[in-house]
């Protein structure tokens, strides 16, 4: 493979302006080389700026590398130059149901359908969508369509090690911890009906933890150090153990809230160890 | 105001269809949204009663393609004709590029025309506009109507014409001097664009 | 409702010492209904804020199975807000200093929300 | 998200506001309701009738403070049960121009928009250059154009 990336680059470097950075720069994607691909793609763009493929190929290399909006910016270039382009309608449809807008999920996903009625794909992602899971990472593959590797590199998969809060009173339940965007790092979490509930409201920690931030922020409050909670079904207490990670600890209604925040500093002294070994 | 973008080179401009009640301002704009390709018009709005009389204003924005390398947008207006919504109408003028002015050919609707002519005056006096500066056309509507019934267009013009700008007769529901009159107006504005003397 | 029971509800909350402002909070829109702040509070900021800050909480809890919040305290290096959602759409919140009693002023909003209802 | 402005000085603050305010889509329209800038997602509705609509609204309620004696509206809020507009007016080196921010309430809130919108206010009359558009616009021999386009237009 590494040969056909020389090859590829060698062609490019022969002839500037041909199409095959498309070629190249995806597979790079592919690779997992981002910031390589993202030159090449960009390069490319700027020799065909009205070329639908290399916008399309530019965002599904953005959605890799986190960059949600400005990956949705390109697929709707792209959509606006090709409205038939069906990797683009599906990467929109992706992103809409990421952020739980299922309604414009289906309406691209039915428009990439009417231009393509037997791709199997867009059929399963309907499904998916209009289960009306929330929008959680599980199901951005199904809907990514093309981008399925941007799917999965954007909501990379927990890491294995589930020793983070090994030693911790409930270590294995209830306690989560998360990178900035919102990515499992550590933990999980069960509903009270025994329920798997880790991703769902990871997706939602991050938003809250930003609206934290900017709420201390801007009402003089200094650096938030943390947010409790006491739900009906039971007590939450949510942390930063380290400016780029996001703890949560769940307990229920039974732990007093106050034993609750000595649970969540052990915890994130723990977290806060663990991530330090990870550098 | 006409807004004019330099950078990506387009000019938009506000054309209202001013006029008595009942003269045509709404047919002439429906008339052009059904012949206007879909591609070069936008959603046609119709803020009307429930008896489809204009209530506050119809918009129709139209797209002219390339002039002097501009793309150029025209943004169609109506006013409600009925003097009681005198209010509205003033509103609806306000930061217009050019003004068609349609009259009802009816002999029996001389004075109402007469009126809302003088009524398009104050209102622009109000808002600080120079009438004698604005592009206006006139549009001698209904001429399709029995000879009896209807003034001929020099009449009109003698009538209602006294500044002597470009004037079209017009059967506006056929489609009939439509097109003439958004050409004239169209060739008016464009003119103060390119006078430079643009708002 | 007139204003004297939000007057009531509010100053419940202030006269707990450490606490630098109370607001009643319509939480859908994020907009002030009644405030007794101190000077430099700004209460526009304070509603919106503690608004969506709310709604998003909502949202997590929700999904994390363990029902509504019934109050919430959002802890700063230098001041606090605390936050108890009454049944009436409406958030109860004060601006408190960093090292208030807690467990008093969360008493005191669950009292002024059974206040404004 | 798509952007476009006739004055691209008014893009960072709008970038800003929308980012802040959680909003869906702002436009920028002059009083007469012509669309300066946007950004958003602007599939939210038809732009060009939103502004003139907007445009509308605002000008009916300063008419009623007008024959109320009372100075203008500074911003008008309706909201729905998902989705609110705000319309709100800023005075700039450039006028009056208005803005109509449409927004999710599952995103954002009327208290947010409104507090970013005062943020929003002072950076666009910051930011908002002094001097007047350059007059000439057209070639002086625009006419044959103008028939061309308009004949094309008709099916002529």
């Amino acid at each position: 493979m590494a040969d056909d990336v020389k090859g590829l680059s060698a062609q490019l470097a022969q002839d500037p302006m041909s199409l095959v950075f498309l070629r190249l720069a995806e597979l790079l994607r592919l690779r997992g080389q981002l910031d390589a691909a993202h030159r090449i793609a960009l390069s490319g763009l700027e020799r065909h700026p009205h070329l639908a493929d290399a916008h399309d190929l530019y965002a599904r290399i953005l959605a890799d590398k986190g960059d949600f909006e400005r990956a949705f910016d390109e697929w709707d270039m792209t959509v606006r130059i090709a409205p038939s382009h069906i990797g683009a309608l599906k990467g929109l449809a992706f992103l809409y149901f990421k952020v739980g807008d299922v309604d414009q999920a289906v309406m691209h996903l039915e428009t990439a359908r009417g231009f393509m009625p037997d791709d199997p794909g867009i059929a399963q992602a309907l499904a998916v969508v209009r289960g009306g899971q929330p929008a959680k990472a599980a199901a951005g593959p199904a809907v990514g369509g093309p981008g399925q590797e941007a799917a999965t590199a954007a909501t990379a998969a927990p890491m294995e090690d589930s020793r983070v809060f090994a030693g911790l009173e409930g270590a294995q339940e209830g306690l989560l911890l998360l990178d900035a965007a919102g990515r499992v790092l550590g933990g999980a979490l069960r509903n009270p009906a025994g329920q798997d509930v880790t991703d769902a409201v990871a997706a939602y920690l991050a938003g809250v933890s930003q609206e934290a931030a900017r709420t201390a922020k801007l009402l003089g409050l200094g650096t938030w150090t943390g947010l409790a909670t006491e739900g009906g079904g039971g007590h939450v207490h949510l942390a930063q153990p380290t400016p780029d990670a996001l703890l949560l600890v769940v307990r229920d209604r039974a732990t007093p809230m106050g034993r609750l925040a000595i649970v969540a500093q052990r915890a994130a002294h723990a977290a806060r160890r663990w991530l330090e070994q990870q550098k | 105001m006409s807004l004019v973008n330099f950078t990506t080179r387009e000019i938009t401009c506000k054309i209202v269809y001013y006029g008595p009640g009942r003269s045509g301002k709404t047919t002439n704009l429906h008339y052009i949204y059904g012949r206007v390709p879909d591609a070069r018009r936008g959603r046609m709005v119709s803020l009307a009663t429930q008896t489809d009389r204009t209530l506050f204003f119809d918009f129709l924005p139209i797209d002219l393609g390339l002039i002097s390398g501009f793309s150029t947008r025209f943004q169609l207006y109506t006013v409600p004709g009925q003097v009681y919504y005198n209010a509205t109408r003033r509103l609806v003028l306000q930061g217009s590029d050019g003004v068609v002015f349609v009259a009802d050919s009816q002999a029996r609707q001389l004075d109402e025309n007469i009126e809302s002519l003088q009524n398009l005056q104050s209102n622009l006096l109000e808002l600080g506009i120079d009438i004698r500066t604005l592009p206006v056309v006139l549009q001698y509507n209904k001429q399709d109507l029995p000879r009896e019934l209807v003034l001929q267009t020099a009449d009109l013009d003698d009538a209602l014409n006294f500044r002597g700008v470009p004037s079209f007769g017009a059967d506006a529901l056929h489609g009939k001097g439509v097109f003439e009159t958004l050409k004239g107006i169209s060739e008016l504005v464009l003119k103060r664009l390119s006078a430079g003397s643009a708002a | 409702m007139t204003a004297a029971p939000f007057e009531r509800a509010l100053n419940l909350i202030t006269r707990v010492r450490g606490v630098r402002g109370a607001m009643l909070v319509s939480a859908a829109d994020g907009l002030v209904v009644a405030e007794h702040l101190m000077e430099g509070i700004k209460g526009p900021a304070v509603a919106a804020l503690a608004g969506s800050l709310s709604n998003r909480l909502g949202r997590a809890m929700e999904a994390a199975g363990i029902g509504h919040s019934v109050f919430w305290h959002l802890q700063g290096t230098d001041g606090a807000l605390l936050v108890v959602p009454a049944a009436s759409g409406i958030l109860v919140v004060a601006v408190t200093e960093p090292d208030v009693n807690v467990g008093l002023v969360r008493l005191e909003l669950l009292g002024a929300a059974g206040v404004v209802g | 998200m798509s952007t476009r402005a006739v004055e691209s000085w008014t893009l960072d603050p709008l970038k800003r506001f929308v980012g802040e305010a959680g909003a869906r889509l702002v436009l920028l329209m002059t009083p007469a309701g012509q669309v300066m800038a946007q950004h958003g997602f602007s599939r939210a509705v038809d732009v060009m009738s939103a502004a003139a609509l907007g445009a509308a609204i605002m000008a009916s309620t300063a008419e009623i403070a007008r024959q109320l004696n009372q100075p203008p509206f500074a911003a008008l809020t309706h909201q729905g049960d998902r989705h609110g507009i705000f319309l709100g007016a800023v005075s700039t080196g450039r006028g009056t121009i208005v803005a109509l921010v449409v927004y999710d309430l599952d995103a954002s809130s009327a208290g947010l928009v409104q507090l970013f919108f005062e943020q929003l206010a002072a950076e666009l009359k910051a930011a908002s250059p002094k001097e007047g558009v350059p007059k000439q616009v057209l070639a002086a021999d625009f006419e044959r154009e103008l028939s061309d386009s308009l004949n094309t237009l008709f099916g002529r």
